[in-house]
């Protein structure tokens, strides 16, 4: 099949915080690069830094410092975090904030003198979050967004990537290959350097908050070329999504943490608050505890109509609850939900990977010439991610992977080969529904979404993770066997339905297999059969790749390169 | 920055006009009483200064009021641009200053 | 499925793209809990997969999924059916005012661009180094700059004006309302290259406060205030500088 | 009408602007009649008398209703444009109508 080639010096892919800080970076570093970015949906309209709500974690306010927020973020992941790159994040992160706020334009809540202000976020010792209201997405992504469109930075809006190409000898990445979703028409993009920021997204469960078009792509072409993926089994569940039926998009996305906070229950399908027999806390125990807490109440049974149980304010006030929680109360109410009165049905639901590919703290990978930074990439939240610490981890790296990529393009005066081969095996590949006899891909992603939920959830063990492993094997199959009936290749989004049900399955299976090669219970990964931490100076964390069709698993020591189990950087601990 | 001088134009003749046309209301009102003769309205108006300028100043606001609001009418509900409006935006304020002002000497000039 | 036609909704979805296209009936079983963009999906998985639709967050934040329902621009995933729907029936269709790519999909490329002719990203002066800059809260510019500033640029508002409809230049409510929010903010150093643009043959003039933005601005802004708010500083802005002519 | 139309405040919007083409149109026939004056107090009596006419009344009480609304209107967006923000543009935009509905109803009430 025909495809047209284009060259640029920078490829970014997507348009979340990483993808964008990269383009800003990347032009401010060398205004005469040609920065090209590719993006599934619409620039900064997609993907999840927009879907931002709680805030973004810096230690800017007195009395808070760096070392401060690096101990929480290794505790917070159970001390399996890459040490280089958290410290690199939290570092950076105040940097970040201040070009965010200065240079770009971002406005964060303020306190009554001026001074930006801090909020306090689960798991965390001291306030440090800065935020817009409870949509600090929307102000940094549109910001970012305005400045992208101002500078000289080619876009390849709803196009989506869906090869990785290397050179002929597999040592260097030479470009991408993209699907032009308006045309349907492909195209491969020749560049210097490629920054994949797509995104991650656990959109394979039943109940999931990321945006619709993350569906794991970028690491499942990570994944094609061999690359390794650490952390995989760490899915991080969010307690509270809403339940509201099978058949609406509603049902997953986030009810705020901060429901729990200011006091709400969590009911079972009988009315009954069970959170007292789990934890302390209560319902304001920790994300994990929480959601494992709701899981364990759904597999008893004692469930809402729709499966799950319920969230209830309504003790604290009608009026209180409307006044505090306006955009939570509206959304609930624009779905024909009462939550400031009445009660809300709930749902643990997968919000974010930890896992990714692996990189050093610039962003580097093991095949030159691709970078990754954002969700994409592992390692700096190692076993748990805080709350606040994901949008500061996708703008810190991305802005780090503009700054290099530049350097690197700015060097370099050719474009490598790329491996043709590849690209017309691709290409095929992703022309596979358009071969095959018509089928019911709808069936194929309810099943995928019960499997993962189901057997490789929030509470795991050996046995159900490897049903769900056979599953999965015989779900990749079926979608192989499985066509369109169509041939119309515009804006056909069930094509890219399909083409989404093809990375969520490749990544499912590796999530499966770290999760089963895990033998121990950390931050989001939680085996019923294996329910000890293991010794935290023991701390390995796994690395999963395809090698020849085969999936690997091995595990790595965790190296405690600035502190070790049991140490501190902060004086008084 | 033709559009923020015809703006700016338009608002200052509606602002000279509003209490031109609250006295023209009131007086109606007040003087119909079941009719109005030649006789009666030029009695009141001819040789006098005031009203003189009040219509004049009535006249000359309109025309320049009337003339932007039928340029934007023209433009965004029958498309036109160019000369074409200027020149059909000129003649509307043009044809309204001559016959408001015709007007106005009829009835406040002494015969 | 659904028992009966009752429980069914009839929904007339427009079909075709930038060539023209017509509309084409669909029985979708009615929910509890559905969105109009749940009516859609429901179309595209179980009864015509060519249907083509945009959305991403399904939450209202994205503003990536606006059509006109019954006429009226919404953001679909935020608008329940029991809202809008009448004697069981529902017409959906790509926004106005935008150029269609197909079916329910259209080209949102001249929204953003009239958003970037409207000079509407920030300019400042200080760098990264720098600590961020001490701005009261309470300070009415800053609540001005706030009023305007949760903007997703879902479009709806410049689908609802009819000055876009006749004059393909204006700037629009949206690009006009980040102007003003841009205008208010004390850190930002373009303010008068802004309001050069936006006081130009395509700015905020051309609004004759239809209202439309403002009514169905699913995030409650109000762009017309804000054109207000443009329309007078654009005005002191011209005196100061015939002043400043004539005083030299 | 689209339905995007439906809402008040286009309404008013309309209402101006037909208003004001409405006394474009009319002015000049307004002034054609004073300036018959021009010619003598008959000929402007002769028009008068004829606006006794029943019909000639109803359509003289459309006019000035037509002045009072955009009149009021104007007044309504003079202050939109350049007082602070209200959040009352609905009730003002009928305030606007129904004062213009009154004073035009005042003047016919004294014509007959
Ligand atoms: C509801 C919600 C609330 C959250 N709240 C917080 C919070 O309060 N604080 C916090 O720190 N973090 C939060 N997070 C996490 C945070 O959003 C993410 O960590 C972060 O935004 C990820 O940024 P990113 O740039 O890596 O990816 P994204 O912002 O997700 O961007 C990915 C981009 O890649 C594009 N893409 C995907 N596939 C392809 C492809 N094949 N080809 C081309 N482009 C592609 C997507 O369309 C998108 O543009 C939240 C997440 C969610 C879902
Ligand atoms: C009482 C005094 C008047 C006031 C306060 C007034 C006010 C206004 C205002 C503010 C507008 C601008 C509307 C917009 O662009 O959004 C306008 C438009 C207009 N006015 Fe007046 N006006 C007055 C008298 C008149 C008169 C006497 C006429 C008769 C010819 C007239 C004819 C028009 C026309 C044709 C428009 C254009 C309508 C449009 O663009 O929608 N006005 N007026
Ligand atoms: S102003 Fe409102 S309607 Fe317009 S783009 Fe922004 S959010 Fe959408
Ligand atoms: S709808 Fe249009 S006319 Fe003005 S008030 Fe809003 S921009
Ligand atoms: S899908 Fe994002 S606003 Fe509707």
């Amino acid at each position: 099949m025909e495809y047209q080639t284009l060259k640029t010096d920078v490829l970014i892919l997507g348009s979340g915080g990483a993808g964008l800080f990269a383009a800003l970076h990347a032009c401010r570093a060398n205004p005469e690069l040609d920065v090209t970015i590719a993006v599934k949906g619409l620039l900064g309209k997609c993907g999840c830094t927009r879907m931002v709500q709680g805030g973004y974690n810096v230690a800017l306010s007195p009395g808070d410092s760096i070392e401060r927020h690096f101990m929480d973020t290794i505790i917070g992941g159970k001390w399996l975090p890459d040490q280089a790159m958290a410290m690199r994040l939290c570092e950076t992160a105040v940097i970040r904030v201040q070009e965010l706020e200065n240079e770009l334009g971002c406005f964060f809540d303020r306190n009554e003198d001026g001074s930006l202000h801090h909020k306090a976020f689960a798991g965390q010792t001291f306030d440090r979050t800065v935020h817009k209201g409870d949509l600090t997405g929307i102000e940094i992504i549109s910001r970012l967004m305005e400045q992208v469109r101002a500078q000289r930075v080619q876009l390849m809006e709803e196009h989506r990537a869906i090869a990785l190409v290397p050179s002929r000898d597999g040592d260097a990445l030479a470009g991408v290959l993209m699907i032009d979703m308006r045309s349907g028409e492909f195209r491969l993009v020749q560049a210097k350097t490629v920054l994949m920021a797509t995104g991650g997204g656990p959109t394979m469960y039943r109940y999931h908050t990321p945006s619709g078009d993350k569906s794991m792509d970028g690491l499942a072409m990570a994944l094609r070329l061999g690359l390794g993926l650490r952390d995989m089994e760490m899915v991080q569940f969010h307690p509270t999504g809403l339940l509201a039926g099978r058949d609406t998009r509603m049902t997953g996305t986030v009810l705020e943490e901060g429901l729990r906070g200011a006091g709400g229950f969590l009911l079972d399908g009988n009315g009954e608050r069970f959170m007292k027999s789990y934890d302390d806390d209560a319902e304001r125990a920790t994300r994990d505890i929480v959601s494992r807490a709701i899981y364990a109440e759904m597999r008893e049974g004692r469930t809402t109509p729709n499966g799950g149980v319920y969230i209830a304010m309504s003790h604290l006030g009608a009026d209180v609850v409307a006044q505090k929680f306006p955009g939570m109360v509206k959304r609930c109410a624009d779905c024909g939900f009462d939550l400031a009165g009445g009660r809300v049905e709930v749902v643990p639901t997968a919000h974010y990977l930890m896992g990714g590919v692996v990189v050093t703290p610039d962003t580097r990978t093991s095949l030159a010439g691709l970078f990754v930074a954002g969700e994409d990439a592992g390692g700096a939240h190692g076993a748990n991610r805080l709350g606040g610490n994901g949008v500061a981890n996708s703008t810190v790296f991305g802005g780090i992977a503009g700054d290099e990529m530049a350097a690197q393009a700015s060097l370099q005066n050719f474009w490598i080969d790329p491996d043709t081969s590849l690209i017309e095996a691709a290409i095929e590949q992703t022309m596979t529904p358009y071969l095959q006899a018509v089928g019911d891909i709808n069936s194929i992603r309810d099943r995928l979404l019960d499997v993962m939920w189901d057997g490789v959830g929030v509470l795991r063990d050996a046995n159900g993770i490897r049903q769900a492993q056979t599953e999965l094997a015989s779900l990749k199959t079926e979608l192989m066997a499985t066509g369109l009936g169509d041939d119309n290749r515009v804006f056909n989004l069930s094509w890219h339905d399909w083409l989404n049900l093809q990375s969520l399955i490749e990544v499912s299976e590796i999530i499966a297999a770290a999760a089963l090669s895990r033998e121990n219970s950390r931050g989001a990964h939680y085996r019923e059969d294996y329910p000890e931490a293991g010794g935290l100076d023991e701390s390995y964390f796994t690395i999963a790749r395809v090698d020849r069709e085969a999936l690997q698993v091995e595990r790595q020591p965790v190296e405690f390169s600035i502190v070790k189990p049991g140490e501190s950087l902060l004086e008084n601990d | 920055m033709v559009e923020l001088r015809l703006y700016m134009a338009q608002r200052a003749t509606a602002a000279i006009m509003a209490p031109l046309v609250l006295l023209h209301l009131g007086v109606m009102i007040y003087a119909i009483q079941g009719g109005l003769s030649a006789d009666e309205i030029l009695a009141r108006t001819r040789g006098s200064l005031f009203w003189g300028g009040t219509y004049g100043l009535f006249v000359i606001a309109v025309s320049v009021h009337a003339a932007i609001g039928l340029r934007n009418i023209l433009r965004e509900w029958f498309r036109l641009r160019g000369p074409v409006l200027s020149v059909l935006c000129w003649l509307c304020g043009a044809g309204l200053l001559v016959a408001g002002l015709r007007a106005v000497v009829a009835v406040v000039g002494t015969p | 499925m659904a028992d009966s036609v009752e429980d069914s909704i009839t929904v007339s979805v427009w079909r075709g793209g930038a060539r023209g296209g017509d509309f084409q009936d669909f029985q979708v079983p009615q929910q509890p809990s559905q969105t109009i963009l749940d009516v859609i999906t429901w179309i595209q998985r179980h009864l015509d997969a060519s249907l083509s639709y945009r959305f991403a967050c399904r939450v209202g934040m994205c503003g990536s999924c606006a059509m006109m329902v019954n006429g009226i621009p919404r953001w679909t995933c935020r608008t329940h059916v029991n809202k809008v729907m009448v004697d069981n029936r529902l017409t959906i269709e790509p926004l106005r005012n935008l150029p269609v790519i197909k079916d329910l999909a259209c080209d949102m490329g001249e929204f953003f661009e009239k958003w970037r002719q409207a000079e509407g990203h920030f300019q400042g002066s200080s760098s990264r180094d720098e600590t961020v800059a001490a701005i009261s809260p309470k300070s009415s510019q800053r609540q001005a700059a706030n009023a305007a500033i949760e903007c997703i640029n879902c479009a709806i508002c410049y689908a609802s004006c009819d000055v876009v409809t006749w004059n393909r230049d204006y700037l629009g409510p949206a690009a006009l309302n980040r102007a003003w929010s841009l205008q208010n903010d004390q850190r930002d150093c373009a303010r008068d290259e802004r309001l050069k643009v936006v006081a130009s043959d395509a700015g905020c003039h051309q609004c004759h406060s239809q209202q439309g933005c403002s009514t169905y601005c699913p995030n409650e802004l109000n762009p017309t205030a804000s054109i207000a708010g443009l329309k007078r500083m654009s005005v002191h802005w011209f005196m100061d500088q015939k002043n400043r002519q004539r005083h030299g | 009408m689209k339905a995007h139309r439906k809402q008040p405040l286009y309404f008013a919007f309309l209402l101006h602007r037909l208003s004001g083409l409405g006394m474009a149109f009319f002015l000049p026939f307004h002034f054609y009649v004073l300036g018959l004056a021009l010619e003598g107090n008959a000929a402007l009596d002769r028009f008068l008398h004829w606006s006794e006419l029943p019909l000639v009344k109803f359509a003289e009480f459309g006019l000035v209703f037509l002045l009072a609304l955009h009149f009021f209107g104007g007044l309504r967006l003079l202050a939109l444009e350049n007082l602070p923000w209200s959040k009352r543009q609905k009730n003002y935009a009928a305030v606007a109508l129904a004062a213009a509905f009154f004073v035009a109803c005042g003047y016919l009430l004294r014509a007959i």
